[in-house]
């Protein structure tokens, strides 16, 4: 005997399935947001280093180190990860500074190298403030270790 | 009496017997009982029970060919991964 | 050709090859830059040479769904365009739009760009996939509305079928979704949350539609096969598409500092992925066996079963290979993810299009049904070089990955990236000479359109 | 090709399931994800298997014995709903249907009150592992209750306009389908996550 197996049905599926899968992502959202601050170190960004971790947030954005570099395992792959860098400099935002200031500006022959971005004192600050606070958030034990 | 009547009958046995497992499953749980063997006893009553819907409730039970088997094959994958689960933790 | 206003097509599938080939000159560059680090530094960095190849590659895809778009609707709802002006004229601000971006990631630096672009106003700037000023990011919104205008008017005016009515969702959610390229908060946990509602529910949601729809008009056009029949697998593989994929944006959640039951709904929900992927590679074998007339383009034939196959490899294997959450946990943000990148794109999203433009393009250019048998054998030439070129890149990448996550993370004593970097470099060199095939194919591709010119149609052997 | 069904009456060894193919490939891939779910709850409990067996102590086994038996009677309903229909009986189809949504209905309620409870007590996914199993695997259930009730009216809407009879229902068998398999998913879910220490 035949199959019933129309068209009408398919469609339905789609639709129903759609919004069904839909809703159920927006109430795992509407659940993680709700856990977030529990996790997410909005804590930094709202005490008095809040105003430097937002420029240092721009900064990161405006010279595009994600071209380059992951944070949290999410960029281009082609130089370290930095969602971790502050604990890997051994907690020192010193570390992080003086390493983007030694930069050469025509790089390393043969090799790769971070360009020299003649960041202000002010500027390098946030951007080490920025990197201190992401590397506070509760990322589920992730990088297994600290190289990243 | 034809075959339609005796699929509703049948069917309503099946859900006496169901019914029956459930307050089964319910006891075991009110009092408290664990164990291998007893966690083993519950899952099978609910992998009788869930053979029971796929056959005569979703009526699979009187197909010939593959699709007889599915939710056979779904109570039987998951059934085996949780026994093996809980066997290895008694 | 059945429809005059089908003919701006044309315009958005030359501009989207052109891109195409820029894309693929960036990815050597790139590929190069991995083995020689200072290769054109400091003049063409590794980062400005990225946002070439990535966002290329995003806008030529874009162009080239655009002028899918253009082409089938008419077809489909059996009506001329709504108004081909309006297409033409957004393909001309397109195109400027993209040229004048990625002229500004190569001529300035990027922070004088975001200056110059005034990103202080509304940043949005400086995310992945995301780098363009948040000008030209209005200017797809611009674009992609009168697009979605146009194409919503032929329908509406038109014959409503399955293909255009799940084409045009797909369109609608990939407009939608990318508005959240413009919410971009100081809080990263936030900001990568809804990111990836742009990046993923795009690749992995909304873009699928537009993939199956543009995959069922061609494979009805080329295989004869009834409509009801190919209309409904479309709705089931793309209905399980949906249902597995959102969800699946989970497994995206692991690491980012969102709460940790997103391992098991992302690891569950994107184990499924694959299945869609699978069905939709049944489903084109099976429609092309049960076929029910010879269509003269063999290449079009290949593309479309080509497509089948190397979704399923690149989205769902290679996917799958490091989606769940305990083997993420070592191999997140490593050379494994650019290799299910790479054969994911590939696979899925370039081949469709190629497939469409396979299909389109001996009929906007005046051929009654396919291109001479000698500009076939040159077209299916490339499809075999840049494949299997791409397979190797993504079998070397993964190697490199497999390598890289076992130095840097699992090892006794784990090694400093720029150390595993310089063991890994063999498996980058190889992937350079894999890249270097890729682009002899693209090269055989772009003459395919310029060989056998004058000679005749191929014409199906009798049987 | 639109392939028509005449008739899928109880004479044996038929090769088809009841309803729409569509619904069943459905059917199996939410089937699946539940498998995967379950198999997961048990090797994770594995792991913790003192967490698990103190926080279950912590859930209501009552009402999910209520549960049980509304979710196993409304099935009951249903299959006495398509009885019907392939009687050509409109009207009783559409009143086993409402019998059926109505027990669903009393799911919804007895499974939201202990939510509420719970959720007064401030649990929720985060709160440990066992409780995240818990909600998730019942809540994604919960809203396959939901589905299959609306599921359901549809199809009570439609046999109630005459949409359906003796010969072409198969619509009512898909739905059937579906609700037999929220029913399926329960019978496992309960033993498992109330029960099983």
């Amino acid at each position: 005997m035949a199959q019933a197996f129309t068209k009408t049905m398919a469609r339905n599926i789609f639709y129903g399935g759609t919004a069904f899968f839909f809703l159920l992502f927006l109430a795992l959202t509407f659940d993680s947001m709700g856990q977030l601050p529990n996790r997410d170190n909005r804590a930094a960004l709202e005490g008095e280093f809040g105003p430097k971790i937002a420029m240092g947030k721009i900064l990161w954005e405006e010279n595009d180190c994600i071209g380059c570099h992951t944070l949290l395992g999410e960029g281009a792959y082609f130089a370290p990860e930095l969602g971790n860098v502050y604990t890997r400099f051994g907690n020192s935002t010193d570390a992080i500074k003086g390493f983007i200031q030694s930069r050469p500006a025509d790089g390393i022959p043969g090799r790769r190298s971070m360009p020299q971005f003649n960041f202000s004192a002010e500027e390098l600050d946030a951007l080490a403030e920025f990197l201190k606070y992401v590397s506070e958030i509760n990322t589920a034990g992730w990088p297994p270790n600290t190289q990243g | 009496m034809n075959n339609k009547v005796m699929g509703v009958r049948r069917c309503t046995w099946v859900y006496l017997v169901l019914m029956f497992f459930s307050f089964i499953t319910y006891f075991v749980g009110r009092l408290e009982l664990s164990g291998l063997t007893i966690s083993l006893f519950v899952l099978l009553l609910a992998l009788i029970k869930g053979q029971l819907v796929g056959a005569y409730f979703m009526g699979l039970g009187r197909l010939r060919g593959l699709w007889r088997w599915p939710v056979f094959i779904w109570l039987f994958i998951p059934g085996t991964l949780i026994s093996i689960a809980f066997y290895l933790s008694a | 050709m059945t429809y005059k206003s089908q003919s701006v097509a044309k315009l958005y599938f030359i501009a989207a090859i052109a891109l195409f080939a820029a894309q693929i000159l960036f990815g050597l560059i790139l590929g190069l830059q991995y083995v020689m680090g200072d290769f054109l530094f400091p003049h063409i960095p590794f980062n400005a040479a990225r946002m070439v190849h990535t966002n290329a590659l995003i806008v030529w895809l874009l162009m080239a769904f655009m002028g899918a778009a253009y082409y089938l609707v008419p077809e489909e709802s059996e009506t001329e365009l709504f108004s081909p002006l309006l297409a033409i004229l957004m393909f001309w601000i397109f195109l400027v739009a993209a040229g004048l971006t990625v002229a500004g990631y190569l001529l300035v630096p990027y922070s004088t760009l975001a200056e110059l672009t005034g990103n202080d106003l509304l940043p949005t700037m400086g995310r992945e996939f995301l780098e363009q000023p948040t000008i030209t990011k209005l200017g797809i919104v611009v674009v992609a509305l009168a697009f979605l205008f146009n194409i919503g008017m032929t329908i509406l005016k038109g014959r409503k079928t399955v293909i255009n009515l799940v084409l045009l969702l797909g369109l609608t959610g990939l407009a939608v979704f990318f508005l959240f390229a413009f919410y971009n908060p100081t809080n990263v946990v936030l900001d990568k949350y809804f990111w990836w509602w742009v990046v993923h529910l795009w690749v992995e949601g909304v873009w699928e539609l537009i993939l199956g729809s543009i995959l069922a008009f061609v494979l009805i056009k080329v295989t004869g096969v009834d409509r009801e029949v190919i209309e409904k697998w479309l709705y089931i593989i793309i209905a399980m598409t949906l249902i597995t994929g959102i969800i699946g944006t989970g497994h995206h959640y692991f690491w980012i500092g969102t709460p940790e039951y997103w391992q098991w709904w992302g690891s569950i929900f994107s184990a499924m992925e694959p299945i869609p992927f699978f069905m939709m590679t049944v489903f084109a074998f099976n429609m092309v066996n049960k076929r029910r007339r010879e269509h003269p383009n063999r290449a079009a034939t290949l593309w479309a079963l080509g497509t089948a196959v190397m979704a399923f490899l690149g989205a769902g294997v290679w996917g799958f290979l490091h989606t769940l959450s305990p083997v993420n946990y070592y191999t997140h943000g490593s050379q494994i993810t650019a290799a299910h990148g790479h054969m994911a794109f590939y696979g899925a999203y370039v081949m469709i299009n190629l497939t469409i433009i396979s299909y389109a393009m001996p009929l906007l250019r005046g051929r009654n049904a396919a291109n001479s048998n000698k500009s076939q054998i040159w077209e299916m030439w490339s499809f075999w070089l840049m494949t299997i070129a791409m397979v190797f890149i993504t079998l070397f990448l993964t190697g490199a990955g497999i390598l890289q996550v076992y130095l840097q993370r699992v090892a006794e004593n784990p090694q400093p990236f720029m150390v595993v970097q310089d063991q890994i470099a063999l498996f980058y060199w190889l992937r350079e000479i894999a890249g270097l095939m890729f682009f002899g194919g693209l090269v055989v591709y772009i003459a395919s359109f310029f060989v056998g010119q004058d000679e005749p149609e191929a014409t199906v052997a009798q049987s | 090709m639109q392939e028509q069904v005449i008739d899928t009456s109880d004479v044996l060894h038929d090769r088809h399931p009841p309803g729409d193919l569509a619904i069943w490939i459905f059917i199996l891939a939410e089937l699946s994800v539940f498998a995967v779910f379950f198999a997961a709850y048990a090797f994770t409990r594995m792991n913790n298997v003192e967490l698990f067996n103190e926080f279950q102590q912590h859930l209501d086994r009552q009402s999910a014995l209520l549960n049980t038996l509304t979710l196993i009677t409304s099935s009951y309903f249903v299959v006495r709903a398509v009885a019907a229909i392939k009687e050509n009986n409109h009207k009783l189809c559409v009143n086993w249907l409402l019998a059926a949504i109505s027990m669903g209905f009393l799911f919804v309620v007895i499974k939201s009150a202990e939510y509420a409870h719970h959720f007064g007590e401030g649990i929720n996914l985060s709160t440990n592992t066992f409780y995240m199993f818990y909600l998730s695997l019942t809540f994604f259930h919960f809203m396959h209750v939901i589905m299959g009730m609306v599921i359901l009216g549809a199809v009570a809407i439609k046999a109630k306009n005459g949409g359906y009879s003796d010969i072409e229902h198969t619509g009512v068998e898909t739905g059937a389908s579906y609700w037999h398999m929220v029913d399926l998913v329960w019978l496992i879910l309960f033993p498992l996550v109330y029960v099983m220490r």
